[in-house]
């Protein structure tokens, strides 16, 4: 399964990316993007940006581990992850998840399930620059009760 | 026993003030929770940060850890907080 | 909540369409779209083409509905529905769903939920066209099992 | 019973060979039902485009229907197959 991965601080084109995953080819019959963006209030308030810091190394070892995992619970024929990082501004696109499959539930699964580990287990933090100073952005209960929902009995891995 | 890398982030890192740094723990430190409780030993900002370990979240050599998990062989350990990408 | 349904016979850019809906804001946290397209074969024999008929008229209301039907479920922000009608070949594009909201459960529940009733219930028919000639598409017992995971109690409507 | 203009899509056009029609029923034709028994018995190529119920959809209106659904009132009735778009 072709599958890119990218951590990167400049943006990117989500409508290129997806159109990347299915040119050339007519097995694809469904294509899911997912692109999270940075919204211009956080509870409320408003925000001036996100800086966002990361783990380099394992940050990429744990997408390459999740979208490898996506492949084999469901018949994908491509997946695209890209993670930014640094400063990101008010509707600057932050991460996008891109999968392709004959058809639309493996895709859609695929996504949201992507999409969910990467809320909860990729090494990446959140910071908000405010006119109140910088904070940084508390885990929310919700993303792991999304996450939990796609965990296997335990023992395949030291820390699930 | 030998020569650790520790690496911090976010808040973590902000409170030990610094990002990374080489330690030797004594034998007695075995698992992530000993090195937990051995860090919050070393001063006010060590202390600082790690003074709830319930929310400390660890990655023996890049991968996610329980604090259970033994400490041996390890090249570099991190701390950090529970995380909010996406 | 600011919706766009097409029907059409040109193709259409999903990338273009999915950026429209957060072009200029700052509310939007989360936009998924889901792409569905023409295949090369069909329970494993190549095809030629699939021709789309539609109702006109019905199916444009029978979007619009369930449209607004999604947008009483979930805190959307923005919606857009384009199905292509017409003579589409493998590799084309054939319908697309984008969902924008400020959190990606809220739009990803949507577009599925969009989906599974463009298969069910809008009123377009598939025929393929390959070397043995043309047939008509049967519908699936797995698309009807997964629009009934949306059904409310009956007695909302005529047919449901 | 007034005028009532009939609109068929896919196989069931085909096996009609029409698009549309404009037909008068008689008033013990009450529900969508009624009508398809009624259109069945109006020769071969009805008999074949109706021959199994179970799978004709209708529509009243550009409403989906049931089988029981009562056609007083309609202006346009439409007959098909499930759907496969999407």
């Amino acid at each position: 399964m072709p599958a890119t991965i990218r951590l990167q601080r400049e943006n990117f084109d989500p409508g290129a990316e997806a159109a990347a995953l299915s040119r050339g080819r007519t097995d694809v019959g469904a294509v899911v993007t997912f692109t999270g963006i940075c919204r211009g209030a956080e509870d409320g308030a408003p925000i001036a940006a996100l800086t966002l810091e990361h783990y380099p190394g394992m940050a990429e070892a744990e997408i390459v581990r999740h979208v490898e995992e996506a492949g084999k619970r469901w018949p994908l024929l491509g997946v695209t992850v890209i993670h930014r990082y640094g400063r990101i501004e008010p509707g600057e696109n932050i991460v996008l998840v891109v999968t392709a499959s004959s058809h639309r539930d493996a895709a859609f699964a695929a996504a949201e399930f992507l999409m969910d580990y990467l809320k909860t287990r990729a090494p990446f933090w959140k910071q908000v620059e405010s006119a109140s100073g910088r904070t940084w952005v508390e885990a929310k209960a919700a993303d792991d009760v999304a996450a939990d929902r796609w965990a296997k009995p335990p023992g395949r891995e030291a820390a699930e | 026993m030998s020569q650790l890398k520790l690496v911090y982030f976010a808040w973590v890192r902000e409170r030990v003030g610094k990002a990374e740094e080489e330690v030797v723990p004594p034998a007695s430190v075995a698992t992530v929770a000993d090195l937990v409780r051995w860090l919050g030993a070393r001063g006010e900002e060590y202390a600082h940060a790690f003074e709830n370990p319930k929310v400390i979240r660890a990655a023996i050599d890049k991968r996610h850890v329980r604090p259970e998990a033994a400490i041996s062989g390890a090249r570099e350990i991190a701390f950090f907080p529970p995380m909010t990408g996406g």
